[in-house]
């Protein structure tokens, strides 16, 4: 029998070291992520992530391709919310514009990457609550997602890859009664919330799970540049939609939600009282659409003009042409604009150098920059741990690995 | 269904039995097997025992047996943890290499 | 909004007056404040704004690098402070020539910038000396070439 | 049929084996049937559906399915101990089913054996506990031999695991036969009036004397102890499928793996039986035996499923499933009507009561997980010594107590 | 012939090639399952002599318990094949044939002892039942002391183990 375990020679004393590649096929790492621990028996010595394994070249891709083409490839990135990821590259490329968006559009926006938020915190719930073994919740929490899909569906035809917002506002008028079905999810949500809560919030096992495991000081935190509800678990109260409000988020109502403990638990609470939070702000976003009004700004040359404008005027058909052919050109600068992605501080770094390509785009994923905290919340502690630790650091691998 | 087999040939078993104990603890090197073949030996002797105590038709054989039991369970536990001990201690499992009483 | 101009100004102030220069240059955009550093600067001028008790940049929010090849000096690596705090954000921004860039590493500071740098390194070919730890991190480690540069094809080389 | 009369004990032995074997393997496929169905019910959704009615015949489409794939061996493993595993946990989670009584021993063959168990040893109970505790062979040596990380962790974990539990499990099993002054299972359940301890009648007439109301806190630490000696949720650490992947059967596939799964059910379904028989009554209806009613419940009950069934057929199903749920609907109104003839209603009521024991049981395992999350390693170490131990050992003692203060205060 | 004749043989013969297998077998798990068969076959045997519990013992205590803790110590320390070394000329022409003589003279000897003509009474002849309980009468009254000595040993054991398998802090 060939050696599993490597009896390593230290002069110092015995040590047992076994290295364990866990991933990038394997079922808790959320996809492709390589964790490489290294074992005294179950206690993990040091735990290395490698990553690269969906690296896709996103950030390559966009610089030969117009702005309004980009958008399609920002909702590969994060997977699990791509409207997150659609608004923060197209409020930095309308801050190098320098348009304004209509207040319609930015509350419509607010309203779907709120819902964006619901989702990714649900399937986060779920994974993170499979991965400690309670697979129940995992379908439960499904379920409830596939009803905010539908509604994705139901505005811009599409259940993930929506691509709904552009430069200057939106994909498409949303039809007239999806703010009733809003409703009607937003309504039946707290009261699913409140069943995943029964069966885990007091759960013992599941406290034992998380409680006092995982731990992030709000030191360390802000030194590994963590974001999102892993900051905010440790007890930072930083979020960018209250810091930097953007799409008008400093017209809603909401509280940023933090815990001092720092610990799996800490960040679960976090990441479901968002959930509530969320649900608020639709609340709120769902009183301020209105029925009709612009859905997107007026600036002829870079915003498509409307179908009817587009199909009766010269005018119209000439900018829509150019838009689509050859895009528009922003002065030259650099931008870097942040948003309170459901994982935390998503930013979109872009330099123009005056053509109709952004001459570099730079996504600062918070799952990337999350993810370095692994080292420091599971080193010490068991396999198992890992795992939860993976779940609570909310990685996705399209966003780590761009 | 009687058995009729007769109360030497489990002795005898039993004496195979402990002689191929002798035979693995004297040959084997490594030290846990070394430790097993002295748990051959006791189920040898178990095996005399309870034969014995057929044989005069007492029950105190059986009692032996189960305190050689207890024995062996104490030793295997103590016995363990010490090859646990040694083994990472001398990366090595061959008694031939453990012939140190401090390293 | 009008105030955090003025505090963005006030950073840039408080840099000038401690370390005129470390200041080399000052780009406003788009209400975003640059600070162009020298790169001999750069760690000092890092400690200074995170340790500065009325600005407390410890928060390193990205590091990124932008390719102007053709032009001299050729790379310019971001760094976009936060300061969670002072509600506060500034970009610094250092050039380097090619073609083969090397940079002060800023992970004494803001152990964050580990895995931004080792990105920047992978992809631009940047090397930021001191680093503890750098290594291709997205591509392979026998990759060949820098992909980020805007002398890299965008299908890869055949 | 010479050699029949000459034989009748093994004879009938054979047969009963055949026939517990045939009904146990397909309880085990059906088992999974039902813990796909209780689950997918709890978790508001369907379930199997889709091959046969209502996923009926999807355990054979499962069994067929793994005989068929490719049985993949690691190049590295341990070939021998590789494949003697899986056979050795399957057959051990087996044979532990032959010391099981489905029924009272009164109910005999024309030859004078029992009907339903294949044997009936004095010290049954510590027979089952010592084939279970072979068990954790398969399970160790599968993971040692695969040659791979995730398995040898499995591998240790399980063992480590089976052996401690193992440890409260009998200890909370001692209470009980404290009580009944017996190491049979026929003497266990109180068929056979022992002594002054023996457990027939009721109190106050209709609640039936079972070993669960006196040993309540036995009952406790038994179940727990179970779910963890069969490594199920939450204590399925050895094959935790977020952390080690499958654990100590990561590398095995096609048959060798279904071995190993139905194992795990076979195991279930022993610790079932054993708690039924322990802590349940047995075979013993919990009515009162004056109460000539509940003969007929059995053949009620497969009426009953009859008329739901027909009524599904008619509604619900279409085309093939139709058929398939037709035949269904015969079977259980066929075996209905039988069951509701008197002298089989009577025979039938000891395998009644045993599996509605048993599946309760069952069910109450699906449901925990359903429910639980997972401990971590170390809490589940602690759980078991720090905590099961402890209480099934005051448990002991307190029941020791309680037996022997009488005889103390006589002197 | 009958069926206690065929039956002991057959076990006889498991637990010699077991014992063999144990000498044989290079890598210590195939020794231990080995061993483990060993086992088996004198539970079987202790049936034969009609001692069921004592066999429900063997099989839990011996086979389930301390053979799984070795298994597991040999996983735990992943001992590979054994290495083989040479040992001395005179033990492998001397010791060999005095042992296999002495094993000879020994067996001879206990098969014309006066117990040897004695016949096992078989299982099913006695009963199974009251024997487990006399035995416990026996251990618990007769052999009290020792029995509490041999629960004190264990307790000694377990600390011992403790102790011995503890990481150096």
């Amino acid at each position: 029998m060939t050696t599993k375990t490597t009896l390593i020679e230290t002069p110092a004393g015995p040590a047992k070291a076994m290295v364990l590649n866990m991933g990038p096929q394997h079922p808790s790492t959320h996809g492709v992520l390589r964790v490489v621990l290294e074992l005294d028996g179950e206690i993990v010595l040091s735990a290395r992530p490698e990553i690269g394994y969906l690296h896709t070249g996103i950030e390559k891709s966009c610089e030969s391709k117009t702005y309004s083409q980009c958008i399609t490839l920002t909702d590969r990135i994060d997977y699990l919310a791509p409207l997150s990821n659609n608004l923060g590259f197209c409020l930095a490329a309308e801050k190098l514009i320098g348009i304004e968006v209509p207040k319609r559009a930015q509350y419509i926006r607010v309203l779907l990457t709120e819902l964006t938020r619901i989702t990714s915190h649900l399937v986060w719930l779920g994974t993170h609550a499979i991965d400690l073994g309670a697979m129940t919740v995992f379908l439960y929490s499904f379920r409830e997602r596939e009803e905010i899909m539908k509604i994705y569906e139901y505005v811009s035809g599409q259940r993930m890859m929506t691509s709904y917002f552009r430069i200057g506002g939106l994909a498409l008028e949303p039809p007239p009664d999806w703010l009733d079905r809003v409703r009607r999810v937003m309504d039946a949500l707290p009261g699913h919330i409140d069943e995943y809560e029964d069966l885990l919030t007091q759960n013992r096992i599941w406290m034992a799970r998380t409680k006092g495991v995982g731990c992030l000081s709000a030191e360390d935190a802000i030194a590994i540049g963590a974001s999102g509800p892993l900051l905010r678990g440790s007890g930072v109260a930083y979020d960018v939609r209250k810091a930097f409000p953007y799409s008008s988020y400093d017209e809603f109502d909401f509280n940023v939600q933090t815990q001092t403990a720092g610990d799996c638990f800490a960040r679960y609470q976090v990441r479901v009282a968002e959930i509530r939070e969320s649900i608020k702000i639709v609340r709120q976003a769902m009183e301020k659409v209105t029925p009709d009004g612009p859905f997107r700004a007026e600036a002829p040359g870079i915003i498509p003009p409307s179908r009817e404008e587009m199909k009766t005027s010269i005018e119209g058909l000439i900018y829509h042409f150019k838009i689509f052919t050859e895009g528009f050109a922003p002065p030259p600068g650099e931008v870097y604009q942040a948003i309170e992605s459901p994982r935390g501080e998503l930013g979109v770094f872009m330099a123009s150098d005056g053509s109709a390509k952004p001459y570099r785009v730079k996504f600062r994923a918070p799952s990337f920059v999350n993810l370095q905290s692994l080292p420091k919340l599971c080193e010490g502690r068991l396999i198992a741990d890992v795992v939860a630790c993976i779940g609570t650091t909310d990685i996705v691998l399209g966003e780590v690995d761009r | 269904m009687m058995s009729a087999v007769p109360i030497s040939y489990y002795l005898v078993l039993s004496a195979i039995l402990f002689g191929l104990g002798v035979v693995a603890f004297v040959f084997k090197r490594n030290i846990i097997t070394i430790f097993m073949s002295i748990e051959l030996m006791l189920n040898a002797v178990n095996l005399a025992f309870v034969a014995f105590a057929r044989a005069h038709g007492q029950l105190d054989g059986l009692v032996f047996v189960f305190f050689v039991i207890v024995v062996a369970a104490a030793e295997a536990a103590v016995g363990l943890a010490i090859v646990i001990m040694l083994a990472q201690n001398r990366q090595s499992l061959n008694v031939e290499r453990i012939n140190l009483l401090k390293l | 909004m009008e105030s955090q101009e003025i505090g963005k100004n006030a950073a840039v102030q408080k840099l000038r007056d401690w370390d005129n220069e470390a200041v080399a240059e000052v780009i406003e955009f788009r209400g975003e404040t640059t600070v162009v550093v020298p790169q001999q600067h750069l760690v000092r001028a890092a400690k200074f704004l995170a340790s500065e008790p009325s600005l407390r940049f410890t928060f390193l929010s990205d590091l990124t690098t932008v390719d102007r090849f053709p032009m001299e000096p050729r790379f310019e690596v971001n760094y976009h402070l936060l300061s969670i705090e002072r509600v506060l954000r500034l970009r610094l921004r250092v050039r380097v020539t090619g073609p083969e860039p090397s940079v002060p590493t800023v992970t004494s500071v803001w152990p964050t910038a580990n895995w931004h740098e080792r990105e920047s390194f992978d992809l631009f070919g940047i090397r930021f000396h001191g680093h503890p730890d750098l290594r291709r991190i997205l591509m392979p480690d026998d990759w060949e070439g820098y992909p980020l540069r805007k002398d890299y094809p965008v299908e890869g080389f055949r | 049929m010479g050699f029949i009369s000459q034989h009748p004990v093994l004879v009938a032995a054979v047969v009963k084996i055949a026939v517990l074997l045939f009904i146990v393997m397909t309880a085990l496929a059906y088992l999974t049937w039902l813990e796909r169905k209780v689950i997918a019910h709890i978790q508001s959704r369907w379930g199997p559906y889709n091959v046969g009615a209502h996923g009926l015949l999807q355990p054979l489409a499962d069994g067929l399915k793994f005989l068929f794939k490719e049985d993949v061996t690691p190049p590295t493993a341990d070939r021998f101990i590789y494949t003697l595993a899986p056979f050795l946990a399957l057959s051990l989670g087996l044979t532990t089913i032959a010391l099981i009584p489905f029924g009272p021993p009164s109910v005999l063959f024309p030859n004078g054996q029992q009907i339903f168990s294949v044997v009936d040893l004095n010290i049954g109970l510590l027979f089952l506990f010592a084939i279970t505790s072979m068990g954790v062979y398969g399970v160790a040596l599968a993971g040692w031999s695969s040659n791979s990380k995730y398995a040898l962790l499995g591998g240790l974990r399980s063992s480590a695991q089976m052996i401690s539990y193992e440890v409260s499990l009998t200890i909370s099993v001692v209470g009980v036969v404290l009580l009944a002054g017996t190491l049979n299972f026929n003497e266990l359940i109180g068929g056979i009036p022992h002594g002054s301890t023996g457990q027939t009648g009721y109190w106050l007439h209709f609640i039936p004397k079972w070993n669960v109301i006196p040993q309540f806190v036995g009952f406790l630490c038994y179940l727990t102890a179970a779910i963890a000696e069969t490594n199920r949720v939450p204590f399925d650490l050895p094959e935790a499928e977020t952390e080690l992947v499958a654990g100590f059967h990561t590398e095995y596939s096609a048959f060798k793996f279904a071995m190993f799964f139905m194992a795990e059910y076979a195991n279930m379904i022993t610790v079932s039986c054993l708690a039924t028989i322990l802590f349940l009554g047995g075979w013993l209806s919990p009515f009162p035996a004056s109460w000539t009613w509940q003969n007929y419940l059995p053949g009620a009950g497969l009426l009953l499923l009859a008329v739901y069934c027909a009524w599904n057929t008619v509604s619900e199903m279409r085309g093939i499933a139709r058929l398939q749920l037709g035949v269904v609907t015969l079977l259980a109104g066929g075996g209905g009507l039988i069951c509701l003839y008197p002298p089989i209603a009577a025979g039938i009521q000891g395998p009644f009561w045993f599996t509605a024991k048993i599946l309760a049981i069952l069910f109450f395992y699906i449901w925990m997980r359903a429910t639980l999350p997972r401990f971590r390693y170390d809490q589940l170490m602690s759980f078991g010594w720090k905590l099961l131990l402890p209480v099934s050992l005051a448990n002991l003692v307190i029941t020791a107590f309680v037996i022997v203060w009488p005889l103390l205060r006589k002197g | 012939m009958n069926v206690a004749i065929i039956m002991f043989f057959a076990c006889a013969l498991l637990a010699v090639a077991g014992a063999v297998l144990l000498i044989l077998a290079r890598e210590p798990i195939h020794s231990a399952l080995a061993l483990v068969l060993v086992m088996m076959a004198l539970a079987v045997l202790y049936l034969l002599l009609g001692a069921p519990f004592i066999a429900a013992v063997q099989i839990i205590v011996y086979a389930g318990a301390i053979m799984v803790l070795f298994v597991f110590v040999i996983m735990l320390l992943n001992a590979g094949v054994e290495e083989r070394t040479d040992f001395s000329k005179i033990a492998k022409f001397g010791g060999v044939p005095l042992g296999f003589l002495l094993l000879l003279e020994i067996a001879h000897w206990l098969y014309h002892s006066p117990v040897g003509t004695a016949i096992a009474n078989g299982a099913g002849s006695s009963n199974e039942a009251a024997d487990t309980a006399q035995l416990s009468e026996m251990l618990f009254r007769q052999y009290l002391f020792p029995f509490e000595a041999t629960s004190i040993l264990i307790l000694i054991a377990i600390l011992g183990a403790l102790v011995l398998a503890r990481k150096e802090q």
